[in-house]
């Protein structure tokens, strides 16, 4: 807590800062979501290999985006929270993954009808 | 000498309250609750395996190594491979051998098709019973033999029950302790179980889930009976005057605390009620407890709420 | 959007009416008394020798982690006692509502509490022990201890330390608040799951629940981020992550839970407040709402919650169990292997909660495996305290006595946990009072491993010893009585007693049922033994050497007893793992620095104290929907926060010759002592 | 108490001025640490999100290709990627202690971010107009959750970079502001993060 006596703009954190990077990030990201959006629009995969290609432009865009736009590096200004990261992406998948993996045997398990015929019940008088 | 005297006296204070009371959990009476039972003994047995010389160790550390008792004294010990590999590879042998034993355990007991009945089911056909749970009673609905019952469920000696479960309002657990497998039943969902009535006799069942204030007087009674008074019973249950329509099902199922568990018949159900009851609480019906009714439900004296059977949407 | 509520709503009052005070039921009537004697046995003395003042610059607004720890730990005792009534209330009404011919008073047609007061005194009971006693007093035992153990002046972020407590303590106020105005959620701790829903709970009750736990939850999230910072960062020159304390270990991994966890509770609990104020249908049973993602989402948070608060407690015992045995921790690096092994798997084993929830046997199969893994590094701490044991040279002392006892509790604790574990043990006993005896002894452990380090840390803290006598007679009667209580309620889980009843319809569950009534009888005993303690301490007040235990072996117990403010003149130098045992070996544990340094300090402010209470007026606004006060309270929280941050809130610096002075008497350093006004130092001198 | 005692042969005992710990990594390490658990609250989020988006979520009401239209979320990721990105080049300003530079960036983030919350809001209050509100099935309540959430993650950040734009020209570049933009760059990057995420998931994938 002691008062940094240095100045505040040396820090290297603030130092890190460099155009070439951001505008490089910006733009591989949008053409990554374009990909993705002309997958999304012409929709010739059927949608498992589409689901596993969108999701391979969005693993791409969101590294592009940790390394680009963070500037997430093993630099012992950054290795802390990029070891928190790595640490805490497990648990963001295993938290949706495991619940939607969960809930889709749930749903078979417990729907009444098949999930085909599901229009609004009509046997209530 | 005071800890070793205390632990023996609360030791032989344990045993003796042991002794009162029939423990369910202790006598499984079909084949279901013979491999849960089996499988809690085979756990106890082999986490002894581990627990009891840990704890024999710790105590007898504590009397070799009291200060004053001039055992040794190292205290560069702070390290050793071998009981490294020891303290890890024992347990992970132990979890193993349990993991094994749970894996099959589950497919023998899964309440949806316990392949521990799967010859018995072979055998003869398994009766169907609908279980539909109200704001605290228990309806058993027998479609192949048109009749319907509240807070019983008789079932046939020697044959396979197969059960369709829902709720009309939260979230309840079957559980008959010596019989069937727990199975969560849940408003707007069907739920499955199944159990083998292999002896004779009356077992209570309670609602294990948490269900509201009339939950604790939420039990009914399950009698496995001779195939012969299973059809007479069918018989007198049919006879009731008072038929099940869907109708008649909203009325009965606001929310009443039924002191007692006392039984009641119903011939000709609803063939779909089940269905209709799955239905009308995925589309928003609800029998709402309204404030006042869970402050004097303690007095008993329930006015059943204005039956509400749109949702507040 | 505002959804439909029964009873009456005023644009001014909201939900708030005359008859939401029980003034017609006894037991609370009788309850607010007594809360009214302890309150004004409190506010009179200080009110007396003028002491407002004093409690308002030292206290309310310290940002010092060992006052902030210590308020903590008082807010947790005050909140374990609230816990253990209701615990009391719960089991006398099982003990006498037993069977139909059982007596009924005060409108329980079976004993003494009807079913709505006696589910709102059980789903208090496990809210308020779990959320509001046991973490509360954790975190502080944490505060306190942590920064000593690291060699650090105080926290990374002095501030946000005093935030967190009190938006815990605005957390614990809402709940105690829901005793004398409205009711609290009759729908188990968990918050049972359709019905925590409008239809089945219409009252404020859940609010209460939801609004207490979420404002204490971001409480804790923000520690958890201070504490995790304050390891990583603010370690003293010399103390490599291999040098590091276990204790200090253990915090980081159960930080670092906490910070991950208690958001899945706080996104739970909002999305079942969209349902409740708004109507949007998540967890309903109709129009597309699943209610089993209400019981996932809570689990998720459930399980790693549980060793959020269990690794403390292993925590502390690899620390007094050393300090007693004269050895070092056996195992060191498997022990800090073990500690991040537990944090890491108990991500993965939530649904073992809900096992008979109709997952297929794939999925139950999965859980089961990844919930037995989690018992090993368990299991491998228990066999390295026991090696910590052997060859030492055992001291029975009180925190000594509380370790071994936890020890034991961890043992029974861990076959009855192994045996849950497997389905088809669990569809005979879920939600049976077999589960709750199992997580009793787990709770207990924890309750043991408190004892325990406030036994161990009080001398520090304090600067007068704990009355030993008394501590070993509060040891054995709670000892006594968890022993008879639960090894009881493990015999009634065999006998098929499901959890939460009211009214006991078999009448063969008696004997078990009043041996654990006797079991509260000597709990009550404890209670009497622990405050005899406590005051008999504080009438005594024997003052203690710096070190009191002569063999302890971490950084904490080289600065004095008590503790100056700034724990250490000058910052220590750390050459060994357990560094005062280093310098006892060589003769230096009486090293004093040659000369003082200046020592740059954050200075108190107001505003954490502020914030809390605005979010008690925002808590109470959302439950009552005094739309009004929920609203000005949120925004004088934002316009707080912005305010605080144009304050340069750049500290005050002690010269050598003030930290000389008070190196030489101690007394004008302590805990209660009062330090005269600080004037903060300027842009300029700041740098 | 303080006798004092010669240590042994070159033993160091203390540290005397010991440097402290640099303010700024530990406060933006701390921040980072904050918005971990935020990303862990979308988790629970996409989670319920994931559970609630089929038929039988949906109740009758409209599905997820009704309700997210791809092409106009692709707008809007240009938006906010654009605003992160200006607001990044105002950090590369800040190197060089540009006020100006700084300030004008922020401008234009906040602008930027409103063109977003535009889209956002527009969208969500004609759903609400024709009732597909989040009362209407659970499904929905998912979707308008999860949308309303990350667009209050963006208000937040426009307030902060208002209350930036008071504090620079009022303190200059001190320690604090310094920590606050850095922190602000790094809030408002992992949100344009977890828009990505919502994009992918809401938009492309749960509504293919």
């Amino acid at each position: 807590m002691s008062a940094p006596h240095s100045d505040p703009l040396a820090h290297p954190e603030v130092q890190q800062g460099n155009a070439l990077r951001y505008i490089s990030g910006f733009i591989t990201t949008l053409l990554l979501m374009f990909a993705a959006l002309m997958l999304t629009i012409r929709q010739h995969l059927p949608y498992v290999s589409y689901a596993e290609a969108v999701t391979g432009l969005a693993v791409l865009s969101l590294v592009t985006q940790a390394t680009l736009f963070f500037g997430l590096d093993i630099s012992r200004a950054h290795i802390w929270k990029s070891l928190s990261l790595l640490l805490t992406i497990p648990l963001f998948i295993i938290s949706v993954g495991l619940t939607v993996w969960m809930f889709q045997s749930l749903a078979t398990r417990t729907m009444l009808m098949p999930a085909g015929m599901l229009q609004q019940p009509t046997l209530l008088q | 000498m005071k800890i070793i005297s205390a632990l023996t006296w609360l030791l032989v204070l344990g045993l003796a309250s042991c002794a009162s009371g029939d423990y369910r959990l202790f006598h499984p009476v079909n084949l279901v609750a013979g491999v849960e039972w089996w499988s809690t003994l085979f756990e106890v047995g082999i986490m002894s395996l581990i627990i009891v010389p840990v704890a024999l160790l710790i105590v007898w550390c504590l009397w070799r190594y009291r200060k004053g008792a001039g055992a040794a004294y190292d205290p560069e010990f702070t390290h050793s491979l071998v009981l490294e590999i020891l303290v890890w590879g024992v347990p992970l042998i132990i979890v193993a051998i349990c993991g094994f034993v749970s894996i099959r355990t589950i497919h023998a007991v899964d309440p949806y098709s316990p392949g521990v009945l799967a010859k018995a089911e072979a055998a003869a056909a398994p009766i169907d019973i609908d279980v539909v749970t109200t704001d605290w009673q228990w309806l058993f609905i027998y479609p192949a033999q048109h009749v319907a019952s509240i807070d019983e469920m008789v079932v046939p000696q020697g044959r396979v029950v197969h059960l369709r479960l829902t709720s009309t309002s939260v979230t309840n657990d079957f559980y008959i302790p010596q019989i069937a497998p727990m199975i969560d039943i849940m408003p707007g969902m069907r739920t499955e179980d199944a159990f083998d009535a292999a002896k004779l006799g009356v077992f209570t069942g309670f609602s294990a889930d948490f269900s509201g204030a009339g939950f604790s007087w939420m039990q009914f009674a399950t009698r496995i009976v001779p195939p012969a008074d299973f059809s007479s019973w069918v018989a007198r249950a049919a006879a009731s005057p008072n038929a099940l329509s869907y109708g008649a099902f909203t009325k009965l199922a606001q929310p009443t605390v039924n002191e007692g568990a006392k039984i009641s018949y119903f011939s000709a159900p609803d063939p779909q009620l089940f269905d209709k009851v799955v239905m009308a609480a995925d589309s928003g019906v609800v029998y709402p407890v309204s404030n006042e009714l869970t402050r004097s439900v303690a007095n008993l004296e329930i006015g059943p709420a204005k039956p509400t059977g749109a949702a507040t949407k | 959007m505002q959804v439909a509520i029964e009873g009456p709503w005023s644009p001014l009052f909201g939900r708030l009416t005359l008859d939401a005070i029980p003034y017609d039921n006894p037991i609370i009537i009788g309850t607010f008394a007594f809360a009214a004697l302890a309150g004004l046995a409190v506010a009179v003395p200080v009110l007396y020798y003028n002491k407002l003042g004093y409690l308002w610059r030292e206290w309310l607004t310290s940002v010092d982690h060992k006052k902030i720890g210590v308020m903590y730990i008082i807010l947790g005792l005050v909140m374990l006692f609230r816990g253990f009534a209701d615990g009391m209330l719960i089991r006398t009404q099982q003990a006498i509502a037993v069977g139909p011919t059982s007596p009924g008073v005060l409108g329980a047609q079976h004993g003494f509490l009807p079913p709505f007061h006696y589910d709102q005194v059980y789903s208090a009971h496990g809210t308020i022990m779990i959320l509001f006693a046991a973490t509360p007093i954790l975190t502080g035992l944490t505060n306190v201890v942590v920064p000593l153990q690291i060699g650090a002046r105080d926290m990374a972020f002095p501030y946000m330390n005093a935030l967190s407590l009190w938006l815990t303590t605005a957390g614990a106020i809402l709940v105690m608040l829901s005793l004398f105005i409205g009711d609290f959620s009759a729908a188990g701790w968990v918050g049972l799951i359709p019905l925590t829903e409008l239809p089945y709970s219409p009252g404020v009750g859940v609010d209460y629940w939801m609004w207490a736990i979420q404002i204490s939850s971001i409480g804790t999230t923000l520690n958890a981020i201070n504490m995790i910072v304050t390891i990583i960062s603010m370690r003293a020159p010399g103390m490599g992550w291999f040098r590091l304390p276990v204790f200090t270990w253990t915090t980081l991994s159960t930080n670092i839970i906490g910070l991950t966890a208690f958001p899945v509770l706080g996104a739970a609990l909002a999305l079942l407040g969209a349902d409740r104020y708004f109507g949007a249908h998540f967890f309903t049973a109709g129009n597309g709402g699943n209610l089993m993602l209400y019981t996932n989402l809570f689990w998720i948070w459930g399980h790693p919650e549980v060793y959020f608060l269990v690794l403390p407690a292993f925590g502390i015992f690899s620390e007094i169990i050393p300090t007693f045995s004269e050895k070092p921790l056996f195992g060191y690096t498997t022990m800090v292997a073990a500690t991040f092994a537990i944090a890491g798997i108990s991500w993965t084993v939530w649904l073992h909660h809900f096992f008979t929830m109709a997952a297929g046997p794939d999925i139950n199969g999965f859980f089961s495996l990844a919930t037995m893994l989690v018992g090993i590094p368990t299991g491998v701490k228990v066999f390295n305290w026991a090696f910590t044991l052997y060859r030492g040279r055992l001291t029975f002392s009180v925190p000594m006595l509380w370790s071994l006892a936890g020890l034991f509790l961890l043992l029974l604790g861990g076959i009855t946990g192994m045996m849950l574990a497997i389905p088809s043990v669990n569809y005979t006993v879920h939600d049976s009072v077999f589960v709750i005896a199992h997580f009793h002894c787990m709770v207990l452990l924890i309750g043991a491993a408190i004892f325990a380090a406030v036994a161990y840390w009080w001398p520090k803290v304090f600067g007068f010893v704990l009355d030993e006598r008394n501590g070993l007679r509060f040891f054995w009667s709670f000892i006594l009585a968890t022993a008879v209580v639960f090894l009881a309620m493990f015999a009634l889980g065999f006998e098929g007693e499901t959890r939460r009843l009211d009214y006991i319809y078999d009448p063969a569950w008696r004997p078990m049922l009043l041996t654990e009534e006797t079991g509260m009888g000597i709990y009550c005993l404890s209670i009497f033994f622990f405050v005899r303690m406590i005051y008999v301490s504080l009438r005594d007040r024997i003052p203690v050497p710096a070190d009191p235990w002569a063999t302890s072996r971490t950084l904490e117990f080289l600065t004095a007893s008590p503790v100056p403010f700034y724990n250490f003149a000058v910052t220590p130098q750390v050459n060994a793992r357990d560094e005062l045992a280093w310098r006892r070996a060589h003769g230096l544990e009486r090293a004093q620095p040659q000369a003082f340094e200046v020592i740059h300090m954050p200075s108190n402010t107001g505003i954490p104290f502020i914030i809390g209470m605005l979010s008690l007026g925002f808590g109470f606004g959302m439950i009552w929907r005094i739309w009004w006060l929920a609203g000005f309270s949120l925004l004088g929280i934002i316009l707080a926060v912005i305010i605080r941050s144009f304050d340069k809130n750049l500290g005050y610096e002690l010269q050598p010759e003030e930290v000389a002075a008070m190196e030489h008497n101690l007394a004008t350093a302590g805990m209660f002592a009062e330090q005269p006004a600080r004037i903060q130092l300027t842009e300029a001198e700041a740098h | 108490m303080a006798t004092q005692t010669p240590p042994s042969e070159g033993v160091v005992l203390f540290h005397p001025h010991f440097a402290g710990h640099d303010q700024i990594s530990a406060r933006t390490l701390g921040f980072w640490l904050y918005m971990l658990s935020d990303a862990l609250i979308f988790a629970a989020l996409f989670a319920a999100y994931g559970v609630l988006n089929n038929p039988m979520g949906a109740a009758g009401g409209p599905i997820a290709t009704q309700v997210a239209d791809p092409v106009e979320g692709f707008w809007q990721t240009c938006a906010v990627l654009g605003s992160v990105a200006t607001y990044s080049l105002g950090t590369v300003a800040l190197k060089s202690g540009n006020k100006g530079g700084v300030m004008f960036s922020i401008v234009l983030a906040i602008l930027l971010a409103f063109i977003f919350l535009g889209f956002e809001a527009h969208d969500l209050l004609d759903l609400l107009a024709k009732g597909d509100g989040p009362t209407r099935s659970g499904f929905l309540s998912a979707f308008f959750v999860l949308v309303a959430t990350h667009g209050l993650h963006m208000l937040f950040g426009i307030i902060w970079m208002l209350v930036m734009l008071v504090q620079i020209p009022l303190f200059g570049f001190n320690a604090n502001v310094v920590a606050r933009l850095l922190n602000l760059r790094m809030f408002w990057q992992f949100q344009a993060t977890i828009w990505v995420i919502l994009y992918v998931y809401v938009y492309m994938i749960g509504a293919f």
